[in-house]
């Protein structure tokens, strides 16, 4: 012992628009963490975890994150949007932290914002879009409209959806955004309703896709109209929605369905605690603090500066198998899913239809400036 | 004195309102009333509550809008012109409801008025109206802890900073005791003499108004009924009647 | 308080600020306490509003927002340096506040409360909306420069450093406040305050001097707005919301606006108590709410306003000086 | 297009109207601009929540009300009647003091996360109305808009004790003096209209979820609605809050950027303007 | 005999302003008093001691026997002791009816119903619903007299009932006041117009800085006429 603890920084939502995911992110990180000390703890060391609530929004999130670096808490792990983790990546040196990237996905993390000690664990719009360009081709219909959060990430995932299908010669006459922590969609729907396409896009966030797609049924845009949902299959939409989300396709973060012993372990003893599968969310989450942990053994230390630069480059051992970390922009390689929810053993959850090698992810982006 | 625009022949007026008229909706609070003030003259303005008194010198201090009428000060039309500059003319007033500074210190209001008036000295300006009024031993004090006698004259201070040509007091000696306000009314005799300020006098106390006013007002709805020396307006009959009341 | 009481408490004040950060190492204390007194000067621009224009704004973070905003666009067109670039901001603040000013100052009471809310709330919607320059409701990081006012940045940055300016900074805005209101526009702006009608009736115009007390509020406003943008690299339109303009006015009345210091208390016992019982209390509000209901009922003066009584008390063994209450005279 | 649109719009302006009577009444006897109102919404649709999930929504549409009128009793008699003689601007932050504590206790009671209530099964359907398909329990909150209207127009215009509330609006203290006890009068009317806030809150829930940030969302708006419509005045409220309803929903089609601003440059127009309100008659 | 109204040294502030020093009056029922006194000596004050709009700080306030310890301003009216205002405070946003009906508030029974008042003064009958404040000062104020009617009281408080009204207005009010209190309604007549005071009261009560400082039989005479004068002509 005497070794020097892995002080956890936890910035998570327990109040606001993510709240539902952050009470998972939150969860799933202090399993590791329990699960961790267990074992005898990372590279023998005691692991200590701070929590604080970002509230959803950027201010409050990099405000606690502040405090949480400075009171010497300063891996931090946990936000869910892009735009948290933007306010959060910009000040790491300032607080002389590192952060870890599990629930992110604009691009603007691994490209112009890229910071050498920020690491994303989990997909990238990019890398989604990557694989939808593959998969749109099968998807039926030439016209589309989306409707996006307005922020970072709804603006980036709708306007490279755009850019996807138009590259097919389809059409998007129609690209909705509605500002986060929208209650009432019907001035929305009324909108898609009226601009009659094949399909919509969805690029909507935790509470709001919720009240979206409980609204888009009752006035009956929904099922008449598909829906295809970035980021939208989550365990916790599904529950909240029942029925609605039945057969929607969608991108997949994560899935306990995973073919792989580092996966299978996980879910058993996930099962174990829990007596249940874990989520897609909870799942991503697990995987982004391991990486951390995996950069606290390789470098044998906690400082933020050495636990990132000893993660570079390397090729990890993850829930998604064998992955490497790219050192231009630290972006972990994974690869990606698509699936559909469906009815599996009397209950709805996503299955994976299809599974896309990581050797589909685009090149890092030359913004990227480390 | 009047040097220059609308010289008027006649007496030389310091003050003249002419015809001013102040309606509230439908409500003629002033209707068509006309007043003159000579230099070193006080007039004494009375009448029934409601006759329009305060609202007359609302009127000519720029405190309401009129609806007609023309105020003329020392020869110069000042109707347009709004209450600081009528002020800064020499059009002053005191108020019915004291009307001061209630979390300033007894000086510094004093002094910031004076300042205000363009006295060159307001430092010493300030401690000599002060004197004059028997509050310098209150200069200190904050304007809220004086009692009400004290808070009438510091009303009257202010009033009186940067010795002005016209006065226009409403009802100064209200809620003061029988002596206070004779020595009061002698005191206004005085500056008259001395500053040769001329002042409009509304008051209900009779024998003030009658004792020491040149001449007399008396208001009725609004309008002018009478106007003349103290004794003819005394003796005049519709002012019994509207003032007093039938039984007179 | 007298010019040279003035000048020696500041100096004292200043001194002050270099012994903490001789004492206190601990930079989570620190940037704690630098934050309370980003707040306190905040604080003190809504408190001169209230101290002498007597009106309550509830939108003033639309300076401390706007300041950030300003600094983080014009730093983004990297037109001009950083230290040009702040006086620009606040004076273009200043300058914005008083047109606002001049128009919204007529209005009395609640009613003007509720004009600051609205402008406020423009304000934070606008910036939410509109992405370009903004960055939308997703907040723009501030590139400042790597050095400023000739220091460098990882110097500027130090929680110590950052403290200590912060400190300097709250030291000589009082001071200048203290200054200023002494003058001849203090005592001005505090008789248009205490009776405008009297005030006109000596020959003050009244629109002038609110419509500047309102652009000095937002001006102090601004710097908290500045050294806020400094300090956390990062603005969004969370720092334009009402709630914060909110929660800021309760620590004035929580202070009490009478003393300039007042704010500048309540700001800091605001966020010393929070964080003190920030672990042990999840309901932080409801303390703060309760505190804020018991101050205003009990001392409407705030615990500035208690503070001032008791050293009367202390000093003088009575509730009114004699002097001031002297026999009524004849 | 524009007939969902024109709907939404009534549906919403349906429920501020709820939302701002209450508020308008409180001003009208009390003085008090009620920066805790969004937060009496937001009890009375987490209590319509419980209530609800325990037996049905209509108990909940009764209950939650008739809890949220005892608070406004009390709220009055221990709040308001204690601090009436102060100034208005002292009672505001009094008020604002409460938020914090009602929407601590709010979340302390039911936690942060979104809660939702099902719409009742008896409106759990659509219909189809001018060529588009319109959910039955919106249709209802456009009634229950309209009920408290027509209901509350009719009780000041007729009961006697309309008549009170309309005088002690005017003028409290004549009213007073004619013998109408109006501390009891105003604890009722707070009573009433806190009561109007839970209903407004009861209404809402499920089409807008419930969360802690609710009350922000709703409260806003309303003060833009007693603003435009004159503090204190009814009517202008109910005006104010269609007018606001309408704009929302049709500026979020066709304005979508500037629409948001729209009823606050509305209301600050009207207040530079006029002070008190369209309909307001003290300054 | 229990008074209708009974003061006893009473103390009275606004704020800390020390208005009525030991004041002491009492009023039987059918009596008419007057309470005269000059501008700002304190006599709307006596009235607003009642009502609990200023702060009775010493002393006692009984209606009919029973103390008032904390009056707040709908006590006297339950107690039926109603007052006419200064200034007469016609209800703005209501009609003229509605002002009535306003005076019926506390609901006791007796002779004054709405028909009876429009009987007195056909006036409001023709203006019944036309907004009470458009009507003249004159009228308004005997809107004032009708809506204290309404609640058939055992006492009315006049304050000032002539103030600023035509002396034909007060030749009419007097006779209203008159047959009021042929009624057996009580009188007290707050007046600064000593030939109404002379014309109504029975006795006066004479005001100055807050007390009682004279007090007597009225005579409806040319030489008690002076006699009343002389208290607030001084
Ligand atoms: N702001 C106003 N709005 C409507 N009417 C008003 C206003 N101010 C005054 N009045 C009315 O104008 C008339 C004249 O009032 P004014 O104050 O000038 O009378 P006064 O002669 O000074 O009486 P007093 O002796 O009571 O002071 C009164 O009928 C009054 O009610
Ligand atoms: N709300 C108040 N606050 C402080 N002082 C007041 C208040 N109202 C009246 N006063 C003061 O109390 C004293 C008595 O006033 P009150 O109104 O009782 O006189 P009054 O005899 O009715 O006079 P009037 O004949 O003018 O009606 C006056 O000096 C007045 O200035
Ligand atoms: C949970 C997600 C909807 C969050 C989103 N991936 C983001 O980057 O902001
Ligand atoms: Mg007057
Ligand atoms: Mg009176």
């Amino acid at each position: 012992q005497g070794k020097e603890p892995v002080k956890v920084g936890l910035v998570s939502s327990k109040s606001g628009v993510f709240a539902e995911q952050g009470e998972e992110v939150i969860r799933a990180v202090k399993f590791a963490v329990e699960e961790a000390n267990a074992r005898g703890g990372v590279d023998g060391r005691k692991v200590e975890l701070a929590e604080g609530d970002d509230e959803g929004t950027p201010d409050a999130g990099r405000r606690v994150a502040e405090k949480l670096a400075r009171d010497g808490h300063n891996l931090l792990i946990g936000a869910i949007p892009s735009s948290i983790s933007l306010a959060i990546a910009q000040n790491l040196e300032r607080w002389d932290a590192a952060y870890f990237v599990q629930a992110s996905k604009s691009d603007k993390l691994t490209g112009d914002s890229c910071k050498p000690r920020s690491i994303r664990t989990n997909h990238s719009d990019a890398m989604d879009i990557a694989m939808i360009n593959e998969w749109a081709k099968s998807i039926k219909g030439n016209n589309f409209a989306t409707l996006a959060a307005d922020y970072v990430w709804g603006r980036d995932s709708a306007e490279s959806f755009k850019k996807a299908v138009e590259s097919q010669g389809k059409k998007v006459p129609l690209a909705l955004y509605a500002p986060m922590g929208t209650k009432d969609f019907a001035p929305y729907i009324a909108q898609l309703k009226d601009a009659k396409v094949d399909a919509i896009w969805v690029a909507e966030i935790g509470r709001d896709q919720i009240a979206f797609l409980k609204q888009a049924q009752e006035f009956k845009l929904i099922p008449g109209t598909s829906i295809i949902g970035h980021a939208m299959i989550s365990n916790f939409v599904i529950n909240a929605t029942g029925k609605i989300l039945d057969g929607v396709p969608g991108n997949l973060g994560y899935s306990p369905e995973l073919d792989n012993p580092r996966n299978k372990d996980f879910v058993k003893s996930f099962k174990a605690r829990f007596n249940r599968l874990p989520t897609d969310v909870e799942g991503q989450a697990y995987n982004g603090i391991q990486v951390m942990f995996e950069g606290v053994k390789l470098s044998r230390s906690v400082k933020p500066e050495e636990v990132t630069k000893a993660l570079r480059g390397q090729t990890l051992d993850t829930l998604y198998g064998k992955a490497q970390l790219r050192a231009a922009d630290n972006q972990l390689l994974l690869p990606n899913y698509v699936g559909r929810v469906k009815m599996v053993d009397g209950s709805l959850r996503q299955v994976i239809e299809q599974t896309y090698p990581a050797s589909i992810v685009p090149a890092a982006s030359p913004l990227c400036k480390m | 004195m009047s040097h220059n625009s609308t010289a008027r022949s006649g007496p030389a007026y310091v003050l003249q309102a002419q015809d001013v008229a102040i309606h509230y909706g439908g409500v003629k609070a002033l209707d068509g009333a006309s007043l003159t003030l000579e230099k070193g003259q006080i007039r004494g303005l009375i009448g029934p509550n409601g006759a329009g008194k305060s609202t007359v010198i609302d009127a000519i201090t720029g405190r309401r809008a009129l609806t007609r009428g023309q105020v003329t000060l020392m020869g110069e039309d000042v109707s347009a012109l709004g209450a600081v500059e009528r002020r800064r003319r020499g059009l002053s007033r005191s108020f019915q409801r004291t009307s001061i500074f209630s979390q300033m210190g007894v000086r510094q209001q004093v002094e910031l008025a004076s300042y205000k008036m363009g006295v060159a000295d307001s430092q010493a300006d300030a401690d000599a109206i002060l004197k004059e009024l028997d509050l310098d031993r209150l200069s200190h004090a904050t304007a809220e802890d004086l009692g009400y006698g004290e808070q009438r004259r510091l009303d009257l201070a202010l009033a009186l900073v940067g010795r002005p040509k016209v006065l226009m007091l409403d009802e100064p000696m209200a809620g003061l005791s029988v002596k206070e306000s004779m020595d009061l009314a002698q005191h206004l005799k005085q500056l008259t003499s001395s500053w040769e300020v001329s002042v409009l006098l509304v008051e209900h106390d009779m024998d003030v108004v009658f004792g020491i006013s040149d001449v007399v007002t008396v208001f009725e709805l609004g309008r002018v009924i009478a106007s003349g020396a103290p004794a003819e307006v005394r003796a005049n009959p519709r002012v019994r009647e509207a003032y007093l009341g039938s039984a007179a | 308080m007298n010019l040279p009481r003035i000048g020696l408490t500041t100096l004292v004040a200043l001194a002050f600020g270099l012994g903490v950060i001789q004492l206190v190492s601990s930079g989570t204390l620190l940037s704690l306490f630098t934050q309370a007194i980003i707040y306190a000067i905040f604080a003190i621009g809504i408190g001169v509003l209230l101290r002498q224009n007597g009106m309550v704004s509830f939108g003033h973070a639309l300076y401390f927002g706007g300041a950030g905003y300003g600094i983080g666009i014009l730093l983004q067109a990297q037109l001009m340096p950083a230290e040009l670039a702040i006086v620009l901001t606040l004076v273009g603040l200043t300058a914005l506040a008083f047109v606002i000013g001049l128009i919204i100052v007529r209005v009395p009471g609640i009613a003007f409360g509720m004009l600051t809310l609205a402008i406020g709330q423009m304000a934070f919607l606008m910036a939410s909306r509109v992405r370009g320059v903004t960055g939308g409701a997703d907040g723009m990081n501030i590139d400042w420069p790597s050095t400023l006012f000739g220091l460098s940045q990882s110097v500027l940055l130090k929680p110590a450093h950052m403290f200590l300016l912060c400190w300097s900074v709250l030291v000589l805005v009082l001071f200048a406040l203290a200054l200023l209101l002494r003058s001849r526009f203090g005592s001005i702006t505090e008789a248009v305050r205490d009776n405008e009608e009297r005030a006109r009736f000596i020959g003050i115009t009244t629109l002038l001097p609110r419509a500047s007390v309102y652009a000095l509020s937002a001006l102090v406003t601004g710097v908290a707005g500045i050294l806020s943008s400094l300090n956390t690299g990062f603005v969004s339109p969370e720092n334009l919301h009402w709630s914060l303009s909110g929660m800021t006015l309760m620590m004035v009345v929580v202070g009490g606006a009478r003393a300039l210091w007042g704010p500048a208390l309540g700001a800091v016992v605001y966020f010393l108590f929070k964080d003190i019982l920030g672990d042990y209390a999840t309901h932080w509000m409801s303390i703060f709410g309760l505190a804020l209901i018991s101050v205003i009922v009990f001392s409407p003066h705030g615990i500035a306003g208690a503070l001032q009584r008791l050293s009367t008390l202390g000093k003088r063994g009575a509730p009114l000086p004699a002097a001031a209450r002297p026999a009524q005279a004849h | 297009m524009l007939a969902i649109n024109l709907f939404n719009g009534l549906v919403y302006g349906a429920l501020l109207i709820v939302m701002c009577s209450g508020l308008a009444l409180i001003y009208g006897l009390r003085r008090v601009v009620n920066f805790a109102h969004g937060s009496l919404y937001m009890m009375g649709a987490y209590l319509g929540y419980t209530i609800s999930t325990q037996s049905n929504f209509w108990v909940a549409l009764l209950a939650a009300p008739a809890v949220m009128a005892l608070v406004g009793v009390l709220l009055d008699r221990y709040c308001f009647r204690l601090l009436q003689d102060r100034e208005p601007l002292t009672v505001v932050l009094v008020t604002f003091g409460l938020l914090l504590i009602i929407e601590d206790l709010v979340v302390s009671v039911w936690g942060k996360s979104n809660l939702s209530v099902p719409a009742p099964e008896l409106l759990n359907f659509s219909l189809e109305l001018f060529g588009a398909q319109l959910p039955a329990y919106r249709i209802a909150v456009i009634f229950v808009g309209a009920a408290v209207a027509l209901g509350l127009s009719l009780w000041l215009r007729y009961s006697k004790a309309g008549l009170f509330v309309r005088a002690a609006s005017t003028d409290p203290v004549t009213t007073s003096m004619q013998g109408v006890n109006t501390d009891r009068l105003s604890a009722a009317v707070v009573g009433l209209g806190t009561a109007l806030a839970g209903l407004a809150g009861v209404v809402a829930a499920p089409f807008l979820s419930l969360s802690p940030s609710m009350s922000a969302d709703v409260i806003i708006d309303s003060f833009v609605v007693v603003v435009i419509g004159g503090l204190g005045s009814l009517a202008g409220a109910f005006i104010a809050a269609m007018v606001l309803g309408m704009v929302q929903a049709i500026g979020a089609v066709y304005l979508p950027d500037a629409a948001v601003l729209l009823p606050f440059v509305l209301m600050i127009a009207i207040l530079i303007w006029k002070p008190s309100g369209l309909a307001g008659s003290r300054t | 005999m229990t008074a209708l109204l009974s003061l006893q040294n009473v103390q009275a502030y606004y704020g800390s302003a020390h208005i009525l020093h030991g004041l002491s009056l009492e009023v039987q029922a059918g009596e008419r008093v007057g309470l005269i006194g000059r501008n700002g000596v304190g006599k709307t004050t006596v009235v607003n001691t009642i009502l609990g709009l200023a702060q009775l700080k010493g002393g006692q306030i009984e209606l009919g026997g029973r103390p008032l310890l904390r009056p707040r301003p709908y006590h006297a009216a339950q107690g039926g002791v109603v007052v006419v205002p200064q200034g007469r405070r016609i209800v703005a946003n209501l009609s003229v009816e509605e002002n009535l009906q306003l005076g019926a508030a506390v609901g006791r029974k007796g002779p004054w119903t709405l028909p009876g008042i429009y009987q007195l003064f056909p006036i409001l009958q023709e203006r019944a619903h036309t907004p009470g404040t458009a009507l003249s000062g004159g009228q308004q104020q005997m809107l004032a007299v009708g809506r204290a009617l309404m609640a058939n009281p055992s006492l009315i408080l006049l304050d000032e009932p002539t103030e600023g009204l035509a002396p034909v207005i007060v030749d009419q009010l007097a006779g209203i006041f008159n047959r009021v209190a042929d009624q057996g309604t009580a009188l007290l007549l707050i007046e600064q117009n000593m030939s109404l005071v002379a014309r109504v009261a029975q006795r006066y009560l004479a005001l100055a800085k807050g007390a009682v400082v004279a007090q007597g039989p009225v005579e409806n005479s040319h030489a008690g006429l002076k006699r009343l004068e002389e208290h607030v002509m001084v």
